[in-house]
């Protein structure tokens, strides 16, 4: 196989876009990643892309083509292929196009998510949502996101130590980042107090321990690490690609408060690349509520577990800490469009690897990572990135 | 839910009938007719739970889908059965704060939800305490 | 890029199939092909799943992890992702399984495509498929896909000598050829009348020129090519994959009765293969009313254009005919689960080149094609397989 | 159709207002912000059109969905507008079997559609004979 890198990256604004379409956020997002590769879009060979429900938010399927079309590559008629994974469709969606430049199939690759979810009611976005977990033996009878994860936090928080402080703690860091993120949805600090003063949704958890409804898209080009420069001066590294599965419904796992595919998928690309992780510089982790964050940073070998609350309240995730986990505002703060998630961690690591990260810049960073995470944990999608 | 997808499994719903591999005697509710461990070699047969179990970890709903909004705020629970599978359900008490890990519980057939469009009202499976409750 | 070669096909019966859930017509379809492949389960490394709107059909996402889950394969968290491209989701959910392979990322790898229609009734149906087109500016205003696909047959028969009869033949060829399926939804043979006297549903095309909505699904096994041998006595290998887009409004297209998508991609794998039409043996094509047929055959230069009528009528794509098309019986009489229909096309080659298509055997078959399409053309895969 | 999404388009849908590419003069409806054959080098404006064409083909719906179920039988069409793009549209005629291919429309504001859970009825842009109709 291939060395493949990343050559471009381009993110819309995150939040409640109301003016936008879901074609209008693609297109903007592809522009600013066609423009950071210095491309037109002659040279695309293929695309990617990562959506879970526009079929229940704009009623539409078939967004591989649509997208193609209104970038203006149908007339050269380029593969566009859709991949869904839940909220780790982008994650896939990046890993296929990496794949296919890996493969020697394809050259110049873009891997794209988008979500346009402000389009429906809140109640039509959650039952959406619930189609990520066991529609028929969860969703059936009553459960939603927020409880499944709150059902991982009780589960938790009776075996292990972690504070409802500690818990708010991620949400607090998060906004710090977000704050310092201009594609942020939420823009402003926040304190402990703030999360522990929110309404409960599903207990513990509030509603500052959960990301919001976010309409959003995010879009990388690849192409092999050997044609890297003559499209850019600061070409980042795919080091690794790994993705795992687990069952669809959270009781059927060997351990409700360990995501086992994240730490079958964290291993497989720590391998792959020939990594430690201590030798990871950032992290961007599935942080779709505070609970995820403690478990990722966990499961991917950050610390061991039950340590992530007192790691976190210590100020190891944070800016300046050992191991800055998500500089970006993660999906918390910097917003959670499913389908783009995925897609938006790479652009942060780029960002952070090629030192344009301004006011959030890890010093230094050499190598980050990415977690993206489908449901409770059924899907889980890694990678490492480094700088070339 | 539409009627044929509730229809098809209204007997496991309705007496949580789940399978048994003949195998290696593992048993699956919700139903497998796949015995994961033993792949190709096993068999399923129907297996019916009696459905006692304990609370492993659980929530407070507090917001919900259409279907369900009306009954908020209500407890969901993974449930440890005896039999040795685990079960998502809600769990029916007086007063929410009283759900604990570790609570002893016992199957009752219940109204599930409302169907938003259709008002179709489904029936299943929730769970009441079945002993004393233990110190929390 | 490795060999890559098809080493195991299982196919449920397509149909009404009111008893059988979602999940459990993909596990009969694993199951068989598992079989077929002498392997347990445990060797596999990877699935891609072909579904276009499962969030419709039976309001559940996440299909990828689903379905590894109920396979048995959580338990060793392989990678599963679900491709989605309107009615050409399994055609590009067998190209990413080839591509896995081909990169060497992956050795044996599942392609499937599964699809429930029934759950729902027929309006919503008809409309979860509309998705498959530009909602906003074709379903907005009240296209439907038969709709849609009628406007192709008025545009070609008026451009092209293509009489009624002749565009009826193609059902009645393909109900014979369904006959003989024993998968088959339909398996009853038809005449010219039956067809004619069937209802209107769009102007010209009626009942009869339509195919049905199905309950089905399909799944192959792939390997490397110098794996092949220890799984099975009869391989075939993969001589081409090729995927192109065109818009995804018809409105839009250079040319209505044309599907460029079609000539792209059928040019591109008989590029790859270094083959000319005449050397294909039989093709299975996206017959999702009897005009695309004729489109078809014309596109992928079996004939020329405006020629595919009088081909038809004169018996040279049945059994026996110089290039027999769709002898499962094509989706008109096997029947169109819309994200299984790509994978059952490529069980009908292989069941053809390995001789053992029964009573629909094309004699000596030694290469044979597929021919998917999503929507009305804006997603086309074409695969080329051959005797190993 | 979702309320947003219709509003977010309806000056486009009431008053045919696509865009124009100010380096190629192309025209688009429905409306594209990036023009496909300048690409970047491109810029789109608003561009509104009169919107008289003739049809290059159509059909008869007889069945549709919820939406549009009230209408059957219509007829629905491609038309080649005068200023470049094809649309797709409904035409209006007393007897649907009267639609032919060459036939020239000009456009009309008329509902389109009642959106079945909501009842929302949402309008748009139809198409009317323009002239006298040419031999079959
Ligand atoms: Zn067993
Ligand atoms: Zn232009």
């Amino acid at each position: 196989m291939r060395d493949v890198a990343v050559i471009g990256i381009g993110c819309t604004t995150f939040g409640e876009k109301w003016g936008t379409s879901f074609r209008d956020l693609f297109l903007e997002a592809g522009a600013l990643a066609l423009e950071d590769a210095n491309l037109s879009g002659e040279g695309i060979d293929a695309l990617y892309v990562g959506n879970m429900s526009a079929g229940r938010f704009v009623e539409q399927e078939h967004i591989g083509a649509l997208i193609a079309d209104y970038s203006g590559m149908a007339s050269r008629h380029i593969p566009s292929t859709r991949v869904e994974s839940a909220c780790c469709s982008g994650g896939l969606a990046f890993r296929q196009a990496v794949i296919a430049v890996a493969s020697g199939l394809e050259d110049v690759v873009v891997a794209a998510g988008v979500e346009k979810m402000t389009d429906v009611e809140t109640s039509t976005s959650v039952d959406a949502l619930a189609a990520a977990a066991d529609r028929e033996w969860e969703g059936f009878v009553g459960a939603t996101f927020p409880g499944l994860y709150a059902m991982i936090a009780n589960d938790y928080m009776h075996r292990y130590p972690l504070t409802r402080e500690q818990l708010a703690q991620v949400a607090v860091k998060n906004h710090y980042n977000g704050a310092r993120n201009p594609i942020a949805q939420f823009r402003s600090e926040i304190t402990i107090d703030t999360v522990l003063r929110s309404s409960l949704v599903a207990d513990p958890l509030r509603l500052f321990d959960c990301s919001p409804i976010t309409d959003g898209a995010a879009a990388v080009i690849l192409a092999p690490l050997e044609r890297a420069r003559e499209f850019t001066d600061a070409p980042v590294r795919v080091l690794a690609t790994a993705q795992a599965s687990d069952t669809i419904a959270l009781h059927d796992r060997r351990d409700i408060s360990t995501l086992d595919a994240t730490v079958v998928a964290g291993r497989r690309a720590l391998e792959m690349a020939r990594l430690t992780p201590s030798e990871i510089d950032l992290v961007e982790v599935h942080d779709c509520f505070t609970i995820a964050e403690i478990c990722a940073i966990e499961d991917l070998g950050f610390c061991r577990k039950g340590e992530g609350g007192r790691l976190t309240e210590e100020g190891e995730t944070a800016l300046g800490g050992r191991i800055p986990v998500n500089t970006s505002g993660g999906l918390k703060a910097c917003g959670h469009p499913v389908g783009a998630t995925g897609i938006k961690q790479v652009c942060e690591v780029v960002q952070q690897l090629r030192g344009d990260a301004g006011r959030r810049q890890v010093e230094g960073a050499e190598i980050g990572m990415t977690h993206n995470v489908g449901g409770t944990g059924a899907s889980v999608a890694v990678h490492i990135l480094g700088r070339a | 839910m539409s009627v044929p997808r509730f229809w098809r499994k209204i007997r496991q719903r309705y007496n949580l009938e789940g399978t048994r591999c003949t195998s290696c005697g593992r048993t699956f509710y919700p139903p497998r007719s796949f015995c994961p461990d033993c792949r190709r070699a096993g068999e399923t047969v129907p297996f019916r739970f009696r459905g006692r179990g304990e609370i492993v970890t659980f929530t407070v709903i507090r917001t919900a889908s259409d279907a369900f909004a009306q009954q908020t705020p209500f407890v969901l629970a993974i449930i440890q059965l005896e039999e040795g599978p685990r079960v998502t359900g809600q769990v029916v008490l007086e007063d929410v704060s009283e759900a604990r890990i570790g609570m002893r519980v016992r199957p009752v057939f219940r109204r599930i939800g409302t169907e938003g469009e259709s008002g179709v009202i489904y029936y299943g499976t929730k769970y009441v305490p079945d002993v004393p409750y233990p110190d929390a």
